[in-house]
């Protein structure tokens, strides 16, 4: 342990801001429960309905975001369980090809835009934080928006699919098939507003986490010290700001307004071009996937580290793989184009684009399994998960590998051997993390531990599930059976495999209903877990589980990359925060030293006003044009009350404008 | 272990068939076979290293002594040591491995994409959800126009221009070459070279609404001169019926909604919205190779096409059954 | 609420003597207003690469019969726009001063120049001289100028909301780095207007 | 109502019991709609509109009483898949070798508010199964009533007599006119239905 301490000490001592630290005084215990108390009627937010409506604790949003976007996984994974049901004999009639169409659509679209790109920010929203050590996130009511902004958009598609309008053009809404010619009506365009909800709730939790995460860390967290996990959300939320953009633009710029206005740009007749929607959709499309599973990769750090008790190995090669991740994963769209025509050339470049994406991801599973080597895993459910990630993860990467050759692609593309890849990478790569995930920090959340029997089955019958059901498409692919069919002749001896795929998908829902059982018991009834119940290092461990309203009582100092490991005796911390109000601390962007003190906002109702008002705008606008004008209308009155509270005279500032500093109003 | 020997069971089951990526029947998908199955290769054995990698440190026997509980936060330096070369060392053999992938890809991508100077060229048309075959002559009384069933000369080089009249489609015969999609407003071609005869089966591979998963295409490949001989019949106009029931057949088609969509080349039908019907009797299979041509089936599909493809185009027929017996004769007479 | 008192915690520091309102970059806002810039400017960039890419569809522009966009009303607009970044700027200078008379007048000032904006800009739209469902190339014209115009339109009835609060109420001295925020966004406002207006209204003339 | 709003309590009341009706009203209309529009009927056998014993009506000028047409439901007013299943009927049976894409040559425009037997749907079904003098030919020996069905929803929206969701917004092919969903809605002139 001392040596330990030394070596933080050591690290730390090259770092001025510990060098201008006073020596460190003790806090009386009566002091620290005095400010306890009164930190705890600062921060609480009312309770009640009204409450729950106006609440901008980031934890209980994110809570809300988490369970929201779980509640989804689960929709999803029925219309799967469906379509498996469908295609596991030949020429079944479970399902028209009218009703196939939405579910599998609505499959699509539910996990990739209502699952797992919102059930990763949340985890950013809800930890990111607590492990910077900060008392809340940078925008709260911003926060708060998003969510509900998020939920409206899973109201909507779930309403409409059960009026028998839900979106039946493919996840991908490809157009011509998308535009208004082939797809009349108003399934495509419930598909394109739901996008956008998505796309603004992820923009607004990007912009947060960007800025909580380069603002608000604690004292001493300088960028070489922070966590991975926090590492990996930064980098995707500034892959969000500029992905999500390019979708938004596609559906509601382009596709809802060749539909509801009729403009041109998909009309090759008119000078249009459907190949653009593939360019644009797919430049988002593709970075989404690493979107999904970078965060996946930042949660299996954490885990490794925790039960092989080591510090990771080579954390700075972690860290340049996620930003050279980030930044090619912007340069590998057209290999999801290479059946159309598009110059050689170029495809050759994006097959080196999307071979050169494999060199990070193999980077980083190679310095996870050096931790192991060094260390002793124990072999808890978390550890399981992540075992089961690599496992089955590999299998996904690999395959990728193969697709990304331009030649060997236009065999595989737009058949069952994507569909498994795919399954393989986002099942693989993000869900098995996230269930280690939900196990690692469920006490954080809940303040107790889920059950570890439970946990065995539930990880032993996932990676079991997803293997039978997912490994078997790879051969169907190459035995010719293309994505999205709604049957198959019984001649082309598709039946035997696509059963086995069903018996799989079958082990799947097992586990998942483990999983739901033994959230349901363990959320009361589970072991209580203290603190820090693995003995794990981050910060987020440094605060009772479930972390109180204002997260910490006084902002951590950090003292290198593994504060709860290298800080011995008395927990170093910063004081002169008010806890009489909700104040948090700012800190240089590079070294994390103390910078100012920073008011954020009280309970609000204003954010859900607003995701209301535009909710009303978006789906509006798919029945008339005018409803525009109108929501605009309505979100500016919005915006204005949202302003007159925020610019309430509560009491004095300490100022501090063109280097003078003045005490004001 | 036994799942995926199992897998292993299965995968050399399926390396056959007539509608099989791993099963080629051209120069083209050799090439393409040869390199998945060195990527295969390759890419199961670093799996296995993967697994093995980490499962041995998962599983040894372990005593948990005191230093292992606690963290050992600096290691010895030769361990980390040890570690920076294995990790260096794996992610240099990766970028090896990736780099001779990659060239092996350009030079099966060269190779695909030099074609000899002539090639027959047949145009390929996709609609919902059927497939137009023209098989191009510069003199236009000998262009013929056929329907979901596509002909090919063994060892000639065929080149298919791709073209779509509504959403976007893909033309993929697994045995013979990859994909390549019909997009509105663009038109693309691909080449290939059959080089043994039999019937391979294509699918439209890139969803296309209803009954994207009832649009296959027969692929046909003849040694040459049995297929100039057939292409050479598909050219005659239809015969006229010689009995009389057959004759009151024409006459239905010509009376009824038939002849608006469907042309027979000879007769007063002209209908260029769905296949044309001049050598009917002489294909394989009905409804874009949805059902085996016989009689039943076809009657089946007059009057009822919407319960064998719920969307299709084709509407149902209401027709007297002797009408409709008269009809099935005439049609039967389209060879 | 007690536990975390259970842990011992040692005081490296006081940051009591730090200020609690600031400007500039070292404000989270002003981290917040950038990363807004920076998603809208995006979105306004892939709006240009499609206008560019339904652009190479056409033999010349605007197609055949059009005529080309006219450059009356956009040009006054454009000089109106950077005309206002002065009281804009004036009024960000005032408040980094704390000079409330200042901002007010300012604010005023901007909000006024910015009134006649949103007006021109619908008469930009029609200075296209082609409907958005003409074709390819009036949808790419219409949305880009449209799109821009949305976000215009937002920030100017921000600036109004600023200008009456801070004339009929009481207003936090903490407002003021909200008047410097938002002058700072409404330059990138302008800025960003300026290539649109090259390629969109110039460009048919020389491309 | 502002006088009887001065009670704030009766006000609050009412105004509660008044949103939950609003609320399930709407809900439901939204669910009808929803199920209604977006339906897509492969194959169903819908009545036919003629020759239920409508007489043909063959000019405004009638000897006696006005003739009363008996009004049959259009089945396909309001579902925009049917509508452009009856598009592309439109265009497969050649409807625009005279009618053009509705503005009119051969055969009367279909787009104008100008109606010579008739603009309401079992009307323009009976036009199309019986056909008319001067050359219309009679569908219903060719076409299933459901199909006639289809073509004169089709029919109806290029004047925009049918709801403006169910209308196509444009097609992938050269704009020769205006979209349905944006062309104007033209009161009929000279329909004979009673109105």
């Amino acid at each position: 342990m001392n040596d330990g301490v030394r070596a933080g000490r050591a690290r730390s001592s090259v770092d001025q801001e510990d060098a201008v630290l006073p020596p460190p005084q003790l806090i009386d215990r009566e002091r620290l429960e005095a400010d306890a108390r009164q930190l705890d009627v600062t921060w609480r937010d009312p309770g009640g309905l009204w409450g729950w409506l106006t609440t901008v604790d980031h934890k209980s949003i994110a809570k809300r975001y988490i369970i929201t976007a779980f509640l989804m996984f689960i929709a999803g994974g029925i219309q799967a369980a469906m379509i498996r049901m469908q295609l596991a004999l030949p020429e079944n009639n479970l399902l028209g090809p009218d009703r196939y169409n939405q579910i599998f659509t609505t499959h699509g679209t539910t996990m990739m835009f209502l699952f797992a790109v919102p059930i990763m920010n949340a985890m950013g929203l809800y930890f990111v934080p607590l492990m910077v050590g900060a008392r809340t996130i940078a925008f709260p009511r911003l926060n708060a928006f998003g969510y509900y902004a998020y939920l409206v958009g899973v109201v909507f598609l779930y309403v409409s699919l059960f009026l028998n309008t839900g979106p039946d053009a493919g996840w991908t809404a490809y157009v011509p098939l998308a535009g208004p010619q082939f797809s009349p009506g108003h399934r495509v365009d419930v598909w394109a507003q739901v996008v956008t909800f998505t796309e603004i709730a992820a923009l607004a939790a990007a912009v947060n986490i960007i800025v909580t995460a380069l603002k608000m860390r604690a004292p001493g967290m300088s960028l070489n010290r922070i966590p991975l996990f926090v590492w990996a959300q930064l980098v995707v939320s500034f892959m969000i700001v500029f992905a999500m953009p390019a979708v938004a633009t596609a559906s509601t710029l382009m596709l809802a307004a060749d539909r509801a206005v009729s403009t041109h740009w998909f009309n090759p007749a008119e000078g249009g071009d459907s190949l653009l929607w593939q360019h644009v959709f797919w430049f988002f499309g593709h970075p989404e996937v690493y979107i999904i599973f970078l965060p996946g990769l930042g949660m299996v750090t954490p885990i490794v580290e925790t039960f092989c008790r080591r510090r990771v190995f080579g954390y700075d090669a972690l860290v340049l793989a996620n930003i050279t991740t980030g930044f090619f994963s912007f340069g590998l769209w057209v290999h999801h184009m290479f059946a159309t025509p598009i110059p050689e050339l170029g495809q050759s470049l994006f097959t080196a684009a999307s071979m050169l994406i494999a060199i990070p991801t193999g980077i980083q599973i190679f310095c996870w399994i050096a931790t192991m080597w060094s260390g002793r895993p124990r072999l808890t459910t978390p550890m399981l998960f992540v075992l089961g990630f690599l496992f089955t993860f590999v299998i996904g990467g690999l395959t990728g590998v193969m697709l990304a050759s331009v030649t060997f692609d236009k065999q595989a593309h737009d058949t069952f051997f994507v569909v498994s890849h795919l399954h393989y990478v986002l099942l693989g790569g993000a869900v098995m993390p996230l269930f280690g995930a939900f196990y690692f920090w469920f006490p954080k959340v809940t303040g107790r531990l889920l059950s570890e029997t439970l946990g065995k089955w539930n990880v032993w019958l996932f990676v079991i599930g997803v293997n039978v059901a997912f490994f078997p498409m790879h051969i169907l692919g190459l035995n010719g059976m293309p994505r999205r069919i709604y049957t198959y002749l019984a001649e082309t001896g598709w039946g035997p495999l696509n059963l086995l795929a069903t018996a799989g998908a079958v082990v799947i829902v097992v586990s998942v209903v483990i999983f739901i059982v033994n959230v349901a018991v363990s959320w009361r009834g589970g072991a209580l877990a203290g603190p820090n119940p693995w003995a794990s290092s981050g910060l987020e461990w440094a605060t009772t589980s479930p972390a109180p309203s204002y997260n910490f009582v006084h902002t951590p100092v950090v003292l290198g990359r593994h504060p709860l490991w290298d800080s011995v005796g008395p927990f170093p911390v910063i004081t002169g925060l008010r806890t009489d109000r909700r104040e948090v601390l700012v800190t240089t962007v590079f070294d994390a030293r103390p910078d100012h003190r920073h008011k954020e906002p009280d309970a609000s109702i204003w954010p859900f006003v607003l995701s209301l008002a535009m909710g009303v705008t978006w789906i509006g606008s798919i029945f008339t044009p005018w409803a525009v004008p109108t929501g605009f209308a309505m979100t500016l009155l919005v915006m204005l009350g949202w302003g007159w509270q925020s610019s309430r005279v509560t009491d004095v500032e300490r100022v501090e404008t063109e280097d003078r500093l003045v005490e004001a109003e | 272990m036994m799942r995926s020997r199992l897998a292993l069971v299965i995968l050399l089951a399926a390396c056959s068939g007539r509608q099989n990526a791993l099963d080629p029947a051209s120069a083209q998908n050799r090439s393409i076979t040869a390199l998945f199955w060195a990527m295969f290769v390759v890419a199961a054995f670093i799996w296995f290293v993967v697994t093995v990698a980490f499962l041995v440190p998962a599983v040894r026997q372990r005593r948990t002594t005191r230093e292992d509980a606690e963290p050992a936060l600096e290691l010895p330096a030769e361990t980390s040591r040890r570690q920076t070369r294995l990790v260096s060392g794996a992610t240099a053999v990766t970028v090896l491995i990736l780099l001779v992938f990659l060239i092996y890809d350009f030079g099966v991508g060269r190779a695909l994409a030099t074609h000899p100077a002539r090639a027959l060229t047949i145009e390929l048309v996709g609609h919902q959800w059927w497939w137009e075959v023209h098989y191009a002559d510069p003199d236009p009384s000998k262009i013929v126009i056929d329907a979901d069933e596509l002909h090919v000369p063994v060892g000639q080089s065929v080149q298919i221009k791709l073209v779509s009249r509504d959403v976007i489609h893909s033309f993929w015969v697994p045995n013979l070459i990859g994909k390549r999609d019909l997009i509105p407003g663009y038109t693309s071609s691909i080449f290939f070279t059959a080089d043994r005869p039999g019937v391979y089966r294509a699918q439209c591979a890139e969803f296309c609404g209803h009954q994207h998963a009832k649009m296959a295409l027969d692929v046909v490949a003849h040694p040459a001169p049995e297929f100039s001989a057939w292409l050479e019949r598909q050219r005659a106009p239809a015969a006229d019926p010689s009995d009389s029931l057959a004759a009151n057949g024409k006459r239905v088609f010509l009376s009824a909604a038939c002849s608006k969509c469907h042309a027979i080349t000879g007769v007063e039908a002209y209908g260029t919205v769905g296949p044309n019907l001049t050598h009917l009797a002489t294909r394989r299979t009905l409804a874009a190779g949805t059902l085996p041509n016989t009689r039943g089936n076809l009657g089946g599909w007059i009057v009822d096409p919407q319960s064998i493809k719920p969307g299709a185009r084709m509407p149902s027929n209401q027709l007297e059954s002797r009408d409709l017996v008269a009809l099935l004769a005439y049609l039967e007479t389209l060879k | 609420m007690t536990a975390p008192a259970t842990i011992d915690q040692q005081s490296l520091g006081d940051v009591a003597e730090l200020p609690t309102v600031t400007f500039g970059h070292r404000t989270l806002m002003w981290w917040g207003t950038a990363g807004f810039m920076a998603i809208e400017g995006w979105t306004l960039a892939i709006l240009l690469a499609g206008y560019f890419y339904v652009r190479q569809n056409f033999v010349g522009l605007p197609p055949k019969p059009l005529d080309h966009p006219s450059l009356g009303v956009p040009t006054i607009n454009l000089l109106v726009l950077l005309l206002s970044m002065v009281p804009a700027f004036m009024a960000a200078r005032a408040a980094r001063r704390l000079d409330v008379p200042g901002v007010r007048i300012w604010l005023l000032i901007t909000s006024l120049v910015s009134v006649p904006i949103p007006v021109l800009r619908w008469y930009e739209l029609w200075a296209l001289n082609v409907r958005w469902d003409t074709n390819a190339y009036g949808s790419a014209a219409w949305l880009l100028v449209g799109t821009h115009a949305t976000l215009l339109l937002l920030d100017v009835f921000d600036t109004f909301g600023l200008t009456l609060f801070y004339w009929f109420k009481r207003m936090p001295v903490k407002a003021m780095s909200d008047v410097a925020d938002n002058s700072f966004y409404w330059y990138f406002m302008v800025l960003s207007w300026i290539p649109l207006y090259l390629i969109v209204y110039l460009g048919p003339q020389f491309l | 109502m502002s006088l009887r709003c001065r009670n704030a309590g009766w006000k609050r009341g009412a105004r509660r019991t008044s949103g939950v009706r609003l609320a399930a009203l709407m809900a439901s209309v939204v669910l009808i709609a929803g199920c209604e529009r977006e339906a897509r009927r492969f194959q169903e056998s819908p009545p036919t509109a003629s020759p239920t014993g409508d007489p043909l009506v063959v000019s405004d000028l009638q000897p006696g009483p006005a003739v009363v047409v008996s009004n049959v439901e259009a089945p396909y007013d309001d579902n925009a898949w049917a509508v452009s299943e009856g598009k592309s009927l439109y265009n497969a049976m050649n409807c625009s070798g005279c009618h053009f894409q509705g503005g009119g040559g051969i055969g009367p425009p279909l787009m104008d508010d100008d109606w010579t037997y008739g603009s309401e749907p079992q009307q323009v079904f009976a036009s199309i199964a019986e056909g008319r003098p001067n050359g219309m030919p009679a569908w219903k020996f060719m076409l299933s009533a459901q199909q006639i069905w289809e073509i004169t929803s089709y029919v109806r929206s290029l004047s925009g007599l049918n709801p403006k969701g169910a209308r196509n917004a444009r097609d992938d092919h050269m704009m020769r006119k205006p979209p349905e969903a944006s062309t104007p809605n033209a009161r009929p002139k000279n329909s004979t239905a009673p109105r």
